[in-house]
């Protein structure tokens, strides 16, 4: 029986601590909010741009020309030993005439040009499109040495100065992202575990009697437990709708080809359940580690 | 109830603050400790009550021994102990009713009668009316009885006093004598330090001297 | 020195704590104010040091009319005031020399009479030998006594202390009235609030009785 | 010469508090720091990307193809005439001869096609570079109206859709720039007073002591004040030291098309004396309002 009243004052205690510290509790909130709002910002930002530069992968291919005079059957069956190399996604079969199709859509201007030739001197090719794990120097490379066992090519080409800025690229946002990353994590976690060490402390009277009369270290710890977890929770609450209202304001004057860099990848419940998630956690650390301090006797 | 054998106290960087007390208090007993200033008054009570360990000796509560105690049987044991802090102790953003509750919520009494008790006890102070201030609002004296009334309503079986008359005028300081007579009638062994004469002489009960850290009477 | 004309003081939400008060201390004197707790002792000189102000009636010490002075001149006032406070307020993260120089300090002092008029009134209260230490180190009546050697240390014109010897025992308390004594001989004005029969008598002069926030007798 | 002493006592009073407060001297410092490091390094990247982006806005150009049979020396009056029209910034003469040059080096690969042509089909034109004010829809609008007027041209033409597109992204970096600055300012300034308004409630004991035993407002007050100017300084050596290590360690993996977006616009002396001041200003301004608090008698 007396347990179920203790556990009664604790929530009580918890309530009263909460409402007698209003102010203090509301700022520890706004901090734990602001702080989880960049940092998540931050990361969706760096997600999506990581995102968009992936995409630009898709424009590294490799084109193998076709020797002129290969006869038809012979490039269906190209085709299938070019689709089996590890590394391709797809290949794409260009004929000699649709080279020179696509030649005269570029050069539509100049229609004069192209109307005064007859033969057609473009030779059929092969596109290849390459898996995202290639799409470097190295991934190419081994692409292109199988493909050179393959009879019937007469040329091999693919942007290399393209595929090297690129996968430079890609490698510095990772680090980018993991550096920024740690960094704001470390500074998130301080700034949030320190505000609450020093409204821990201001309070360390009132631990230190609640002791003197007889207190169990339950009953001194839980009530602070709690209130983590409120303020936690509250401000992971704080920083979804800092989120929200700030990605609704860049979406109002987005151009479209924007959007998905602010786009956030996770779906709305899932930021607000790890944002709760992650507020709570930090809440409750945050309280027992301000707390592991003033638990001396 | 109390036993202390030998018991030493030594603070850090400071003089001896105890040397070789031995004492036995029975239950039911009510003794006074006197002294002067700095002598080793407060420093017997909190050995007793658990806040400080002896640097040698050992000291027996309740039939246990204080230094071999985990913090658990602490607060167990501190629920049996009321304890009148020489600085009061009360905490500021409470009201005077809910330091006084705090005794009692710490032991999971039913908020029923906790209300019941607490109201008990400050009547029993002459503080009834002051229930909803909170302690600074109160003066000197009247913080200390708020600070009597904390260590009285859990009816405790050891109840420890230290100087509890120092801000009280000569009539209240023998009428919160006499609530200790009254619940030391009831069972509670009680050990007050204090260095008004006054009160020791009408109490008419044991007293123990001590000097410099020794008992010399 | 100090004059009260008809002077009220309510406390928010509580009841009158000083009713109709009017008093006179002249220069040099030294007067005792008595009272059962809660009777008004700790406002009365609260309203003389400024750190209250009436609700009624006007104040005047030392020529200046406490209710229409600004922070400037409060500041200004209690350089020459020393206040042994009811519950010391000493600063617990500096040592006993610092809490006492802090009175010197904010005066300007230069640091070579700051360091000998704090040793000297240390050793006045019996506790130079503590000079390095902190005061939660220390025991209830050497607290009082650092409080005490606070408010002693640079001279003041008026010294109000409020139950100075609540912590102490008689012969301490005895040795502090005549320190209070022998500043007064010197031109101190000494206002002392005491529930301490023994030292009023003995000590001999002029005694304010307040109940209920009315003086008495 | 009370006033000589009293200013050594203020002194000595600040170098007190912040030792025998030190471990919160060096979280509050810390957090000053981090929420100055994150800031500025924010602003940077931002001013950086905008950088970026606004060298794009070089590509705009208007091209006006000039009438077959235009005498030369009617072209170097119409070339005259444009370079005065407002928001121009360049004017380049392309001829027939080089427009043809410039197309065989783009067809390099189909020789055989130029080879068979013999007159030469191109216009001559006028590439017309614009000033980075007129970069957008409207600016482009007027210098064409005022290019309508001239005679001798055949046609105009500029990248529509690529102006439009740029100005919507230019306007959404701007957008974007100051939502976030905005917010992580309003967050940076928050988190630390918030800070040092919680050291403050620790201390405001020691205020009220001071003025009890008569200490005047200022000897309450500049103690705060110089730790707050030492708290912002530290702090802000503290942000440089961060930002510095940090642009290191993402230079040494960099690839040389993306340094610009981490390097610092403003040198390393501007940066150390911006951060400087921008953290004692918050230092001082942080224990100013905290204080205001706690200064009633
Ligand atoms: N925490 C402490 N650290 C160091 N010394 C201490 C500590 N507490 C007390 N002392 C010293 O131990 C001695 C005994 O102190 P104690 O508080 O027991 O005296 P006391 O008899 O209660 O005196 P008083 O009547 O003045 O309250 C004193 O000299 C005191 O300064
Ligand atoms: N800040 C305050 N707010 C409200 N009421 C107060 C305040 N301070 C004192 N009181 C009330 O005013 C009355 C007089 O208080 P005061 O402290 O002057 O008494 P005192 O004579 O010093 O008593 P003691 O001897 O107990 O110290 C008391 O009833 C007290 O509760
Ligand atoms: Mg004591
Ligand atoms: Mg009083």
């Amino acid at each position: 029986m007396a347990k179920v009243y203790a556990i009664l004052y604790i929530f009580l205690e918890a309530i009263r601590n909460i409402k007698s510290n209003f102010i203090t509790t509301v700022l520890t909130v706004i901090t734990i909010g602001l702080s989880l709002a960049v940092f998540t910002f931050f990361v969706v930002v760096l997600i999506n741009i990581k995102g968009v530069i992936k995409t630009w992968g898709e424009k590294i291919q490799i084109v193998v020309y076709i020797k002129d005079r290969v006869p038809y059957g012979k490039i269906d069956q190209m085709a299938g030993e070019i689709k089996n190399i590890a590394g391709v996604e797809r290949v794409d079969y260009v004929s000699k005439k649709k080279a020179l199709d696509i030649l005269r859509e570029d050069l539509k201007g100049y229609k004069d040009i192209l109307d005064s030739i007859d033969s057609n001197p473009l030779p059929a090719s092969f596109e290849i499109r390459v898996k995202p794990e290639y799409r470097d120097r190295n991934g190419i490379d081994k692409i292109i040495a199988k493909l050179r066992g393959i009879g019937g090519i007469d040329d091999i080409q693919y942007g290399q100065k393209w595929v090297e800025r690129f996968s430079a690229i890609l490698r510095f946002i990772e680090l980018f992202t993991i550096v920024i990353g740690v960094f704001l994590a470390a500074a998130t976690l301080f700034i949030i575990s320190n505000t609450i060490r020093l409204t821990v402390y201001a309070r360390r009277e009132e631990i230190e009697v609640a002791r003197l009369v007889g207190a169990s270290e339950l009953y001194i710890k839980v009530p602070f437990f709690i209130e983590g977890v409120v303020q936690g929770f509250v401000g992971a609450l704080l920083a979804s709708g800092i989120l929200f209202f700030e990605q609704y304001l860049l979406y109002k004057n987005i151009p479209s080809t924007f959007a998905s860099v602010v786009e956030s990848p996770f779906s709305f419940a899932a930021t607000l359940a790890g944002l709760t998630f992650a507020g709570v956690l930090l809440g409750i650390s945050g309280s027992m580690i301000s707390l592991g301090r003033f638990l001396r006797v | 109830m109390i036993q202390m054998f030998h018991v030493y106290k030594n603070y850090e960087g400071s003089l001896t603050a105890l040397s070789d007390i031995t004492l036995k208090v029975d239950k039911g007993e009510f003794i006074f400790i006197t002294g002067p200033s700095g002598a080793g008054k407060t420093t017997l009570l909190k050995l007793i009550f658990g806040t400080e360990t002896p640097t040698e000796g050992q000291i027996i509560v309740d039939g246990r021994n204080q230094s071999r105690i985990d913090s658990k049987h602490i607060a167990y044991l501190r629920k049996k102990m009321g304890f009148v802090f020489q600085d009061f102790k009360l905490l500021p953003k409470r009201t005077v009713y809910e330091n006084v509750a705090l005794a009692l919520e710490v032991m999971g009494i039913p908020p029923k009668d906790v209300k019941k008790s607490v109201l008990r006890a400050l009547s029993y102070v002459g503080l009834r009316h002051r229930a909803n201030y909170k302690p600074l609002t109160l003066s000197g004296g009247e913080q200390q009885r708020v600070a009597i009334a904390r260590a009285l309503v859990k009816e405790p079986t050891i109840l420890l006093a230290d100087e509890p008359t120092g801000n009280l005028d000569p009539d209240l300081a023998i009428s919160i004598i006499d609530l200790f007579k009254d619940i030391n009638i009831k069972g509670t062994t009680v050990v007050v330090a204090t260095h008004d004469k006054m009160i020791i002489e009408r109490a008419n009960k044991r007293m123990i001297q001590i000097q410099r850290g020794r008992v010399v009477g």
